[in-house]
């Protein structure tokens, strides 16, 4: 160490954990689509974020166009990038698609993210008791979690959306029921392995109480993993919350802003005839942009992976 | 002997093995069975055996850090209840009393200062022992700084308040801020490390620095009572004789005693003052290291002895090689758990459980045929005699 | 004494994001037919990398063999290194695993490796496949080297087959033969493993030699066949062209998809199996009853989570001693047992050099193993050999200071009372190791030659070469 | 531990798994008992006659009670009747659920079929080409794919194939994408579709594949496969991913083990040791991934059978959700249920067949 005598030994180890910091980063840079993939994320919150207010209107809902064709209302889809108002065109129905998409950006990430980040909360808790105190209760919690876990994703969302109602909550409780399990059984399966781990064995001698380890030492420790979990399933909520919008089963009219009722607006005319083929820029653009996001989403998550497990890294 | 540090009486620890169709418990681990264990003030007793024998569950119990399944522990007892204690349990085992029996949990159980009942004790006892494992890699937290890691049971215990004093009998104090990051900083240059160090995170350190750093950890609350288990396992020879002169230095400087788990019987030897052997959950011989390396008489213990390699290609000797595995656990052979591999094994030995007895003086054996052995084997197996007919 | 192996400057390194590891800088040793050399050192020194080497097994990426050179008798098996080692410097750190010159490397390597050099390792219960049963692991290495020993076996069983039935009914064998058959009888006979394993083993040569009988133009067919490919393989091994020896790997490639090890696992679970199946199995068996595994047969069946680590480690030495290799590389055999166990390896590794002449390295961190077993003892340090010496001189006459530190730092169960002498420091990084002489910073007589120069190789007396600039003599290289 | 021991042990374990879903799907149909009473509609006029339909459906019994009434009618099948606004409205849920099993259960089976066909061996080639140009792209396509919302993907492959698409006539799907439901002789109406030429048979099994073999009726064997071909295909793209990952990463893992090196160090040349020491294991891990993925398969069989108008289970969960269909809806989510568990025993059977550690516990 008589290289390093350069100022205090604090800073000297916060220049290591900088170098650290970078060696990380390093790590995800190598794999440039996971960056990609983290840049695509966070325009898209942005546009979340600041893209309702700029529009401005009732931000829940589409714009609608419609025209006057005698005494009767039609509403035909406009082509994109024809008409200023409207630039990405619109639906049957005439919504608004650009306004869809920006709008249902911020509805879709916030239904999400209430159900990602309750699932990871719930899971943690009943995770942490399963894995770390064991016994009995931990047993029934992952018999509990086992029977959630065999229930199919969207068949029980629509049994609760049709025997409570059409409701937001009904939908985010419905979504939350689906994804805690996961969460359980990986919170679970981390604690215990660390928990097998000498540490945790040293702070118990050392007459830690188990509160305290478990805060300190188990969690820190095992907390990594769902982060790579969150990552990858909030693009299975986004794709689960568009399926059920795009069934039909929306809880605010059919003017809501969101991703999968956009295409559920254009495929339902569609069922007339040869409307879809004729129309293709009413389904494919909203498809695309969900399909950007989830997949920059799992690419993410994917290089997050990479990065947090050290058997990657050599 | 001078005062006794720690005694325990009648401790077992069965695990049980779930399994079938409900899950239910299908039999036991007896991981540790029936063992009676006394540990003196600054000395330094060796645990030996092979994989399985329950050696580091010993440990484990010794420290509090599982629950047995049944015996008691006690501090620095006074002579009385101890005595007491003894003559109750011998009573109880001299009536075949070999399985768990309710009574005898009762008896032990209740008993007052029994560390595994008492839960003021629990936690005074806590502040006083420390445990240094194995694994380097896995003993220290990865998301912590080094200076973390030696401070938390600091934090939790505090330190005796006259520095230096290891009685026992001094008030703790904590420490903060300043006061304690020096602490931590003295304890560990003492370690050969230095104040870079505690900014770092473990995996940033060899297997031998992080030793140094969990024995830190241990020292710093100044114990009365370490159990290293296989702390030099995992390390180089030459990183090893580091560490072995390390602990040696604090013992000295800190009158601590010291109980050294290892299969490594030449590490034993070099730095127990007694040692105990282990098979399958058993003591099978208990002497001073130099008595029982150079009259070691259970069998297995011979074997054991003659079967490490020594560095030094002139000598020769008389190889006792063992036929066959260690047993399983779960499933031990009757009487004598050793008889399946023993050359001496007889039809008693399968039948009837040899008791431990004291053949020479301070020299406890459990085998049916102690004494004939002593008299016939101890010139052939014995290290120092051999190496003398050798030359 | 007669060269098994000779292994010169052997250079590897391994390419990783901090830099490149120098594993192994100049590595030069020779192994004697029949002998067991010791190679010591501690942890990062180089010597399971060394080993490695010679079975070109390195992961790769990030690992690389740069130079050096291995013979083996006659053989020349780095062959074709220098090319590839071009290939890997010019298109590092993004190599063609798939690049041609390496795959036919490959290919040339699969018939030296389990066939010539075969190696056990540290960890028995990780060696195994544990979806695989013992038999069909060790009958896989049987399949891919012996084909040829099987046939003429089951061949020379059908014709002694009248000479079979009578021993089968005596139980015993009589009269020997001087072909194929004959010496697997002795060899049977030489096991003493009891009337019920000789019963067994000529049981299924009857059994073979029948199906033989039947189907005789086939088998004939294929004994032709594989002496052929035998012949291609000698010849590779040999001294060819460059097109020649493209042309044989390619037949090679062919005949190795041919071999279809995947579906073995099938033919085992077969109730009547074909006779080259059944000679593959009674030499599995044969093996496991030469490395003293109890119920030979019924282990056969057995997975490897069903065994101890020291009968796993009895089953590794039989699957590498399969094809009687000439050179045995023992990594750590014993590190992961128990004494008791170790000593009981140690003694089958014994009568091992003993009975089959197998010249054995043995890899150890242990100088206790060493001494008990070594003829000749390779200490290496940093990916260094810095001391070679035949094993008496070496501990009764150390020269090398690590050598030194290295045994006064061992607790000696003989002798207690011996101080414990402490080589200061650890091992140094090898991404940037220490200039000059590696050993400098934890040497206690390091003097300013040391952190500049290499030290040469020198040899001091009678096969005792010692790298250190402390001596003076005849330089080796 | 015998294969059929660890069988009926597993077999055991699912009681309470059943009890638990049977729990849950109980809580479901008697919070709402309005729901539950609705095809009384038109029978009550007076609150005394809805205490009386009350108390013939036990709803009026503690909680226990109704529990007990309830296990009963569902394992005596007595599941109740289609609501009006369906299809078939009147119809014994335990008939329709007859007609509407073999499509859903050939369109699952088919999908899973491609899902093993396509992402085992893309799996093996991503990790034995690791980092390479073959890994990058089997890994961002399957990553792509599972990106994509079923339903959309299921619209592109309607544009794709729907008569107005300039591909030629014989490649369309008939009737502007959608599956003419007489084929599977669900309603009586409609036009003529590609089975029809047999219609007025019985359909021995219910199954398009299979009944159309059993007349012997080659093209329209073909043409129902070209059918039964597309759903499947974008239900078992929209899920393969996982597989993929999971076959790769485990086989990398495994690829690193000592056992391969064991198997290098014999000679065993690089093809065997990737076929039979890593890909075995490897599957054996991969097979503890199939009941997750068989799970979100069906989820993707609801959205697809919805968009293809597939006339199966999971339109049928679809038409009586949005008809406030109580009764079909809990008879859909309890069998689809009972179908994922089933999945999942079978997975693990086939996990201690392929791992001979996992019976040892």
């Amino acid at each position: 160490m008589t290289t390093q005598t350069v100022g205090t030994p604090l800073s000297r180890a916060l220049k290591k954990r900088l170098e650290s910091t970078k060696r990380s980063f390093y790590f995800l840079t190598r794999s440039p689509l996971a960056t990609i993939g983290l840049a695509v994320v966070i325009a898209y919150v942005l546009i979340a974020i600041v893209g309702p207010e700029i529009i401005g209107g009732n931000p829940l809902m589409m714009k609608q166009y419609y025209l006057f064709q005698g005494h009767s209302i039609v509403f035909n889809p406009l082509p994109p990038f024809k008409y200023s108002q409207f630039p990405l065109g619109t639906t049957f129905g005439g919504y608004s698609i650009y306004e869809g998409i920006v709008k249902g950006a911020r509805n879709d990430l916030i239904l999400a993210s209430a159900v990602v980040i309750s699932g990871a909360l719930i899971g943690v808790v009943l995770g942490s008791i399963a894995g770390y105190k064991g016994g009995v209760l931990g047993e029934a919690i992952m018999r509990v979690t086992d029977i959630f876990l065999s229930l199919p994703t969207i068949v029980i969302a629509l049994a609760f959306l049709t025997v409570l109602g059409r409701y937001e909550n009904v939908m985010i409780g419905a979504l939350i029921i689906i994804w805690w399990p996961t969460y359980t059984r990986v919170v679970r399966g981390q604690v215990l392995t660390v928990r097998e781990q000498k540490y945790v064995e040293a702070s118990v001698a050392a007459g830690s109480s188990s509160l305290r380890t478990v805060i300190k030492h188990i969690i820190p420790n095992s907390i990594y993993p769902i982060f790579v979990q969150m990552s990858l399933d909030y693009g299975n909520v986004i794709l689960t919350l568009a399926a059920l919008f795009f069934l039909g089963f929306t809880f605010a009219g059919p003017g809501f802003a969101e991703w999968g009722n956009i295409i559920s607006a254009a495929s339902n005319s569609a069922y007339a005839g040869a409307a879809l083929y004729n129309y293709p820029w009413t389904i494919t653009i909203p498809g695309l942009v969900i399909l950007l996001f989830v997949l920059s989403l799992n690419l993410f998550g994917d290089g997050l992976r990479d990065v947090l497990d050290p058997r990657m890294r050599r | 002997m001078s005062e006794i540090l720690l005694k325990a009486i009648g401790v077992r620890k069965y695990f049980p093995i779930k399994g079938g169709i409900s899950g239910r418990t299908l039999g036991y681990v007896h991981a540790v069975d029936d063992v009676n264990l006394t540990i003196y003030k600054g000395e330094t007793v060796g645990v030996v055996g092979e994989s399985g024998c329950g050696k580091t569950t010993l440990g484990r119990v010794i420290l509090d850090l599982i629950e047995p399944t049944t015996g008691a522990l006690f501090y620095k007892p006074d002579e009385a209840s101890v005595n007491q204690l003894e003559g109750l349990y011998t009573e109880l085992t001299a009536n075949g009393a070999r399985e768990l029996k309710k009574e005898e949990k009762k008896i032990l159980g209740t008993t007052k200062d029994n560390i595994y009942k008492s839960r003021s004790k629990r936690k005074d006892f806590r502040s006083r022992v420390q445990i240094v494992f194995q694994d380097p890699v896995s003993s220290l937290d990865p998301r912590m700084l080094i200076k973390d890691v030696i401070a938390e049971p600091i934090r939790i215990n505090g330190v005796p308040k006259e520095d230096g004093t290891n009685d026992g009998t001094g008030a703790r104090v904590r420490l903060r801020g300043e006061v304690a990051n020096k602490y931590v900083l003295d304890i560990v240059t003492e370690m050969g490390l230095n104040e870079d160090h505690l900014y770092r995170f473990p995996h940033e350190f060899s297997g031998g620095q992080r030793q140094r750093i969990a024995i830190a950890r241990a020292i710093a609350v100044k114990p009365e009572f370490i159990v290293l288990d296989e702390p030099t396992s995992a390390l180089d020879v030459s990183v090893q004789a580091q560490i072995l002169s390390l602990l040696k230095n604090l013992q000295k400087k800190y009158n601590v005693t010291y109980m050294f788990i290892t299969h490594n019987l030449a590490v034993i030897r070099a730095v127990s003052n007694r040692v105990i052997v282990m098979y399958l959950g058993k003591i099978v011989e208990e002497a001073l290291t130099d008595e029982l390396f150079e009259f070691p008489i259970h069998p297995y213990t011979q074997a054991l002895i003659s079967a490490i390699p020594i560095p030094d290609p002139t000598f020769k000797r008389q190889r006792l090689v063992l036929s066959g595995d260690v047993p399983s656990p779960a499933n031990p052979p009757s009487g004598c758990r050793f008889h399946t591999r023993c050359r001496f094994a007889k039809e008693i030995c399968s039948t009837e459980e040899p008791k431990l007895k004291e053949i020479r003086a301070g020299h406890i054996v459990a085998c049916h045929f102690a004494e004939e052995i002593l008299k016939t084997e101890t010139s052939s197996s014995g290290i120092k005699k051999t190496r003398e007919t050798a030359k | 004494m007669e060269e098994a192996l000779v292994v010169k400057n052997l250079k590897t390194q391994f390419f990783i994001y901090d830099g490149v590891v120098k594993a192994l800088e100049d590595v030069t040793f020779t192994l004697n037919k029949g002998e067991v050399l010791g190679i010591v050192g501690e942890t990062g020194c180089g010597k399971s990398v060394t080993a490695f080497s010679i079975m070109r097994l390195i992961p790769d990426p990030p690992g690389r063999i740069i130079s050096g050179q291995i013979r083996m008798g006659n053989y020349d098996l780095m062959r074709g290194i220098d090319q590839e080692a071009e290939i890997i410097l010019k298109k590092r750190p993004k190599i063609k695993h798939h690049n041609n010159v390496i795959k036919k490397n490959e290919h040339f390597y699969n018939k030296i490796r389990g066939r010539y050099i075969s190696m056990i390792f540290q960890e028995p219960m990780a060696a195994l496949n544990p979806v695989y049963t013992v038999e069909d692991q060790i009958i896989e290495s049987i399949y891919l080297h012996s084909m040829t020993k099987i046939l003429k076996v089951i061949k020379s069983a059908s014709e002694h087959l009248p000479d079979l039935k009578s021993f089968r009914e005596s139980g015993e064998i009589g009269a020997e033969f001087n072909d194929e058959v004959g010496t697997e009888l002795s060899k049977i006979k030489n096991l003493k493993k009891g009337k019920d394993s000789v019963e067994k083993h000529l049981d299924m040569l009857i059994d073979e030699a029948t199906k033989f009988s039947e189907k005789k133009e086939k088998y004939e067919e294929l004994l032709k066949h594989s002496i052929e490919i035998d012949d291609l393989e000698e010849k590779l091994l040999g001294e060819v062209g460059e097109q020649e020896r493209d042309s044989i790997i390619s037949v090679l490639t062919k005949e190795a998809k041919k071999t279809k090890l995947n579906r073995l696992t099938k033919k085992l679970k077969k109730k009547n199996p074909d006779p080259i199946v059944s000679e593959a199995r009674r030499e599995a068996l044969a093996l496991l009853e030469s490395v003293n595994i109890p119920n030979a047969f019924q282990i056969l069946k057995n997975y490897p989570h069903e065994l101890s680590g020291g009968m796993l480690q009895r089953v590794v030495i039989a699957i590498a001693l399969s094809n009687d290799p000439q050179i045995l590389i023992a990594d750590e055999p014993t590190t992961a047992l128990d004494v008791t166990i170790q000593a009981q390896i140690l003694e089958l590794l014994r009568d091992l050099k003993k009975n089959r002449g197998t010249s054995i390295i043995l890899i150890t961190h242990d100088l206790g193993v060493i001494a008990e077993m070594a003829d000749r003892v390779v200490v290496m340090y940093a990916g260094n050999v810095v001391e070679t010496a035949p094993s008496l001189e070496l501990y009764h006459n150390p020269k090398h200071p690590y050598t030194i530190g290295l045994l006064q730092s061992i607790p000696r169960v003989d002798d207690p009372t011996k101080k414990l002498n402490i080589i200061r420091g650890t091992v140094p990084n090898l991404i940037t190791p220490p200039a000059g002489c590696r050993f400098n910073p934890r040497c206690q007589f390091a003097f300013d030659r040391c952190l500049v120069e290499v030290p040469p190789t020198i040899e001091t007396s009678e096969g005792h070469t010692v790298a250190c600039h402390l001596f003076t003599g005849k330089e080796v290289r | 531990m015998k294969l059929y021991i660890y069988i009926i042990r597993r077999l055991l374990l699912l009681i309470p798994v059943i009890i638990g879903v049977t729990l849950i799907t109980f809580y479901l149909s008697h919070i709402n008992i309005n729901l539950l009473i609705t095809e009384y509609e038109g029978k009550i006029h007076t609150y005394a006659q809805y205490l009386k339909i009350r108390k013939e459906l036990h709803l009026d019994g503690p909680i226990y009670v109704q529990y007990f009434y309830y296990l009963g009618a569902l394992f005596t099948g007595n599941w109740g009747f289609v609501s009006p606004g369906d299809i078939d409205p009147g119809t014994p849920v335990v008939v329709e659920f007859m007609k509407r099993f073999p499509p859903t259960a050939e369109l699952a089976l088919i999908a899973t079929l491609i899902i093993l066909a396509l992402g085992i061996p893309l799996g093996v080639l991503s990790a034995v080409r690791k980092d390479r140009i073959p890994d990058h792209l089997t890994r961002l396509g399957a990553m792509a794919a599972v990106s994509m919302p079923t339903f959309w993907l299921g619209l592109l492959v309607l544009i794709m194939l729907a008569p107005t698409s300039p591909i030629p006539h014989w490649l369309t799907l008939y009737g502007n994408g959608q599956l003419n439901w007489s084929v599977y002789g669900l309603t009586s109406a409609g036009t003529p579709a590609p089975f029809y030429v047999t219609g007025g048979l019985s359909r021995p099994t219910g199954f398009l594949l299979i009944d159309t073999l059993y007349y012997g009726d080659i093209a329209a064997f073909l043409n129902a496969l070209w059918y039964v071909f597309w759903p499947a295909l974008v239900v078992a793209l929209t899920t393969f991913g996982v597989i993929i990952r999971f076959m790769r990463s485990s086989m990398l893992e495994n690829l690193g083990q000592d056992y391969i090196r064991t198997a290098r160090s014999k000679g065993v040349p690089e093809q065997f040791v990737i076929k039979k020491h890593a890909r075995r294991n490897a599957l054996g891990s991969t097979t503890t991934v199939l009941g997750l993925i068989f799970a979100s398969l069906l989820a993707g069989v609801v959205v697809t059978e919805t968009v293809f108008n597939w006339p199966g289970m999971g339109r049928w969960l679809y038409e009586a959700a949005y008809n406030n269909d109580m009764v079909s809806v809990m008879a859909t989510t309890f069998v689809f249920t009972l179908i994922i568990v089933a999945a999942n025993l079978i997975v693990d059977v086939m996990y201690s067949y392929l791992d001979p550690r996992v019976r040892l516990e």
